[in-house]
């Protein structure tokens, strides 16, 4: 590492050093034993979007004495690194990314869903694109080594086109799609709500499919991540939250309204959300078919090269909490 | 023309074109929207009541947060790139010592380090402030680098000879006499401070004037975006001329 | 010769090198003198034969490379401000006033505010630079400057003035004029002074001894006693005898 | 100590910290890599047979993409801040004119540039070349703007009489004369534009240092980042000396 | 009085003011005088009274207020290759070598570069700088740079030569070896040279007339022709007799 050396450890004295007046709530609040009385706080990581809500949730539905920050990212990969820093509790991810992650030896481990679906495949509005075989020979935008990229690609194949010969892929960071569509850079693009709401109330999009296939891949996206060691060390608070996530799940999907509403305070309008909410679906449940679609998605990641070996799904994925809890609220 | 106008010439004219191209919608309105809706945006960004609308009344808490941060990376900076420079500039040693590794990492992109400073400092202020410093660093380094070089020896010979200890030569002989190009860094570190505070905010703060243009950007909304250069670009520049006028009050040369 | 203890200011086998292109460069070899608590030498001879280096190993600016400088029994190391400098280029802190310059030295060794007004202000009254105390060095002339040089290390009282070619700048009246005023505060404060200058009439004018360097290496050629009352006249038949002498000496 | 080892010192340091606390699993491996594995990602990244694993061998296209970039926005960078910077520091009426505006500007955050680029650029290179050369148009700016102010007057004077007319002047004697400043300028710029390449290379390209990086960081691979930081620091120093050669080869006094 | 058509240099009821602090400082007023082709003039006068502000008129670097120089029947606007400065500080280009500062304005007038080539080592050579030829400014001596300053403008071969106090800075025995180049060099090509100096001596060493300033406002006081045949020794009775003149005309 080319002497970062002086600056860094310079920086890193004088920011530990000041640490009285920085720190302020950095450290203040590992979690000890709930019982005894006194509140103790834990930070749950999660992007400001509709699809993943929940966590802005939980404070109604913990148990007394536990309370929750949440700190909001705009990258999975920043988020995992700060759950395994210990900077988290909890955080959500996507599962290609979980994947990839534990194929990689990191000991992470998805406790919960955190929703579905959430996908489109949006084309310019006016165009001659209508359905994806219409692709052929057009300039898509993705993220490389997201799970849109897995959908994209899955999608492609199943439409009989070659994602590296028939079409162009292009790298576009997500929040350049839309704006990368309308400004004719790309044809169309493969990504997460809200984007193709808004493309299509803005006028410049139109959906021409959702990549769901109900045989392998499915309509997973995000779950919710823990370290291993807290299992192993605070399975009680690994268990708090993971009922305050159904609980928050379960509540949000009654008041269609109210998370549509609290969503939009993140700064989509809310005719985009009313238009993307059929597209999202808040969830909590895994079972066995969740396991093995991404299973599913594991072995599309590795035939892609995105990882090199399979992870081990078993430790990867802990339904002993979804099911506890599914047992607790019937 | 009236001196006083000539600096608004500029903004004037580019508020012109973007309001015809507007009207004339030779760019399609939702891939760049109107001024005035960019105007209700940002009105309600700054004096809208919080809850009426996403953003609104908001920017109060925003700008205290971000000055907080901006202040505490920019002193770190200065504290550690300012005598850093000023020694690498006067000492070969020392210019040795650290010119290959800072010219290396000058060139290395502030984002890689925040999955480091994650691991550094945790989320938070500290890692906000670490990478709000680490840019500020290399201006004002190297530019207090070169004004240290180019001091006239004669001035530190007179200096000593007027019974200045070397410690003391250093703020009043040194840092004078290298106050053009100290000045010139300092600036430069100010505004790439401001600029490298959406990346210090990108991740575990909750407010923050670079935390609203990455949420804008997040969900898409160019409105609020524009807003946000608006406000940063009249932010920093006041900061600017606060900095100019601070160290002009406190070094007469200085500009 | 060991340099006895009780001479006020000794040079002894002084030798200094640079490293030239290849071969050092000798510029000064065995310079030898002393010089007495209150005396004014001067230093004349050809650009070059180093004497603006002598001057800056007299003040601790530079370190010998064979003999040594005693001031009042012991060893010049450092510069400080008992061996004052008045450089032959402009030396003024640019970012101060006038005033401010002159106060420079001597905030240094009290702290007393007021103290240190009143002293600036005797000194611009006595340089004749009252009106001119709030204004920078690039806002006065250069006469002025070097007045303003000059009063700041009076201020501080060095026991030796060290001044290498202060007035070379100058017009000759206003040259003229500055050597009066140095002879008149010298006649005050009674410093030793080292001066260096190229103008022969300069050091005629206001030395008791002249000591005239040989270039290549510089050494010492010849020592002058300048045996004239004070105040000296330039129209005076004597002057002109030390003149021509000391004219054709640094001429051969 | 040798001299020429000096400057390795602070990096070899920073090895063996690092060294050490990856060893004694300080901070635990999976969060931080162990060097050797580093050097492993990094080896497959440069010399690895593409296919082989998610980056090998991409290296070469990646530097050579992401080289040309650079050289295209820094050199539009060079060709807009110098003449710019230098009638500003020259010239009363273009200071005030520009001062103002590019001040403000040059505290807005890189990454908000983006939206509006991809509106007037489309995506692709030139969105690319844009983002970089703002970047570096800033310090070049000011440090000519700074350097062109302090040139003697004289210098100019003297060239006048000598027959070179206004338009030779600048090359003859202005540039020449500020070139401590330029160079200061330059390097800072050239540096900025590594610094910024990520923000380019984000959305449109498929290829370059700067969106590997940003795949890592998507991914969360810390080795892979590590490596651009340090390719990119090795690269971006080496840029520096070139163009300090370049500098000192063109220009005696530069430096 | 319109200036005569046929005249080489006239300059005419010339003034110029600054704006000072407030009120205007009136610099030059009321200047009148004419110079032939190969005509030597030295203006003298005291520190501050105009000269250099007047030289920088007659260079077209700075614009009169009232009044106005011709050359050869045409006004003067500009600074040009045939009214060459040789500058009061030193105006050599730092970043270029000896050699190249001397072909620096020549490169301007010719594209031929073995002919430059042949030009500069010339000049190098009558100046006594040929193995200085790729030495930078800052590695040779004051007089040397002087030497440079001068060959740079005397190989343009301008009709008019300006020089502010060139020799100043040097020490006598330069200065006067400089002074028999200048008339050297000036019996070979025969400029018109305008002199400005605050040297007496040096006035009557090397000019056909002396014009003397007088200071606040800075005009003409008197005109002095130094009807001394060349080469002009020092100790000559007339060079003395010249000499005091002037010598009281500025102390006056
Ligand atoms: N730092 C240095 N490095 C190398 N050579 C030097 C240095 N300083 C002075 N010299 C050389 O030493 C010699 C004497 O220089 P010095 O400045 O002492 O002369 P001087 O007698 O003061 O001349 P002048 O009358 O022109 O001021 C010169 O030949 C000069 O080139
Ligand atoms: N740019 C300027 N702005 C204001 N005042 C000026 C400027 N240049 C010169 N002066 C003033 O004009 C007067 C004449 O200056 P000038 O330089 O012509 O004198 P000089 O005769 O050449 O003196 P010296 O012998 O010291 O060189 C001085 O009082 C000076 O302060
Ligand atoms: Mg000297
Ligand atoms: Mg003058």
């Amino acid at each position: 590492l080319s002497g970062s050396g002086f600056i860094l450890s310079g920086f890193g004295f004088i920011l530990n050093g000041s640490g009285f007046i920085l720190n302020g709530y950095a450290f203040a609040d590992q979690n000890s034993d709930s019982s005894q009385g006194k509140v103790i706080s834990c930070k749950i990581g999660t992007w400001k979007t509709a699809q993943t809500i929940q966590p802005f949730f939980y404070d109604k539905f913990v148990p007394r004495g536990l309370k929750t920050e949440v700190l909001h990212f705009t990258n999975p990969g920043d988020q995992k690194t700060a759950l395994l820093a210990g900077e988290l509790d909890m955080c959500g991810t996507t599962l290609a990314h979980a994947i990839h992650s534990a194929s990689r030896g990191q000991p992470v481990v998805v406790v919960a869903a955190l929703c579905n679906k959430c996908s489109a495949l949006v084309a310019r509005e006016g165009g001659d694109l209508s359905t994806v075989s219409d692709l052929k020979g057009k300039k898509i935008g993705y993220v490389p080594g997201t799970m849109h990229e897995i959908l994209l690609r899955e999608t492609l194949v199943r439409n009989g086109l070659s994602p590296e010969r028939d079409v162009l892929l292009t790298r576009v960071d997500f929040f350049d799609m839309g704006m990368a569509l309308a400004g004719k850079g790309i044809d169309a693009f493969l990504s997460g709500e809200p984007f193709p709401s808004l493309a299509v109330l803005k006028g410049y999009g139109k959906i021409i499919s959702y990549p769901y296939y109900g045989e392998s891949i499915g309509t997973i996206n995000a779950g919710m991540l823990v370290r291993k060691e807290t299992i192993k060390e605070n399975p009680q608070l690994v268990h708090d939250l993971v009922l305050a996530h159904a609980m928050a799940t379960r509540y949000l999907l009654a008041n269609q309204k109210e998370w549509l509403e609290k969503s939009s305070t993140f700064g989509v309008p809310l005719d985009v959300l009313e238009k993307a909410a059929s597209n999202m679906e808040l969830a909590w449940e895994m079972d066995e078919l969740f396991i093995s679609q991404a299973r599913a998605l594991g072995e599309r990641m590795e035939a892609l090269g995105v990882i090199k070996k399979q992870p081990d799904y078993e430790s990867l994925f802990n339904l002993e909490f979804v099911e506890k809890v599914k047992k607790e609220l019937e | 023309m009236n001196d006083r106008l000539i600096p608004w010439v500029l903004p004037f004219t580019v508020f012109l074109l973007w309001f015809l191209s507007s009207e004339m919608e030779i760019v399609p309105l939702y891939l760049f929207p109107h001024p005035f809706e960019v105007a209700q945006s940002g009105w309600s960004y700054i004096f809208g009541k919080i809850g009426d609308e996403p953003y609104a009344g908001r920017f109060v808490y925003d700008l205290a947060a971000s000055c907080t941060r901006i202040s505490l990376g920019f002193g770190l900076a200065v504290m550690t790139a300012l005598p850093l420079g000023l020694m690498s500039g006067r000492n070969r040693f020392v210019h040795r010592l650290l010119g290959t590794s800072v010219d290396g990492l000058r060139a290395v992109p502030g984002i890689t380090w925040l999955p480091l400073a994650m691991v550094w400092f945790g989320i938070g202020i500290k890692t906000t402030v670490f990478l709000v410093g680490m840019a500020a660093f290399f201006p004002i380094y190297l530019n207090s680098a070169t004004g240290a070089r180019e001091v006239d020896p004669l001035l530190l010979q007179a200096g000593a000879m007027m019974g200045v200890n070397r410690f003391n030569a250093v703020f009043r002989i040194l840092i004078p006499a290298a106050m053009p190009s100290i000045v010139t860094g300092l600036r430069l570190g100010l505004g790439i401070s401001w600029a490298y505070l959406v990346l210090g905010e990108l991740t575990g703060v909750p407010n923050g004037l670079g935390a609203i243009i990455m949420d804008a950007r997040m969900v898409g909304r160019t409105d609020i975006i524009v807003v946000g250069i608006f406000l940063v670009s009249v932010i920093g520049r006041l900061s600017d001329l606060l900095l100019k006028l601070l160290l002009r009050f406190c070094f007469k040369n200085a500009l | 010769m060991l340099c006895d203890k009780n001479v006020f200011l000794g040079v002894e086998n002084l030798g200094k090198q640079f490293p030239g292109n290849g071969t050092p460069l000798t510029v000064l070899e065995n310079i030898n003198f002393e010089a007495e608590d209150g005396e004014v030498i001067s230093i004349v001879g050809r650009s070059g034969c180093g004497k603006s280096t002598l001057l800056k190993i007299l003040a601790g600016f530079l370190k010998p490379d064979s003999g040594s400088v005693f001031f009042k029994g012991s060893r010049v190391h450092r510069p400080g401000p008992d061996r004052c400098v008045v450089f032959q280029e402009d030396a003024l802190f640019p970012w101060l006033t006038a005033g401010e310059n002159i106060a420079f030295g001597l905030k240094r060794q009290i702290r007393d505010g007021s103290r240190i007004e009143r002293e600036v202000d005797r000194f611009l009254d006595l340089m004749g630079l009252s009106q001119f105390r709030d204004y920078l060095p690039r806002e006065i002339s250069g006469g002025m400057k070097q007045r303003v040089a000059l009063a700041r290390v009076l201020i501080l009282n060095p026991e030796i003035l060290l001044m290498d070619e202060p007035f070379a700048a100058l017009d000759a009246q206003t040259r003229e004029e500055m050597q009066e005023l140095l002879l008149e505060l010298w006649g005050q404060f009674s410093h030793t002074i080292v001066f260096v200058t190229h103008d022969v009439g300069e050091a005629v004018a206001i030395s008791d001894r002249v000591i005239v360097m040989d270039k290549n290496p510089g050494r010492i050629k010849d020592v002058i006693n300048i045996e004239l009352e004070r105040p000296r006249r330039r129209e005076d038949v004597n002057f002109m005898r030390f003149y021509s002498r000391l004219y054709k000496l640094l001429r051969d």
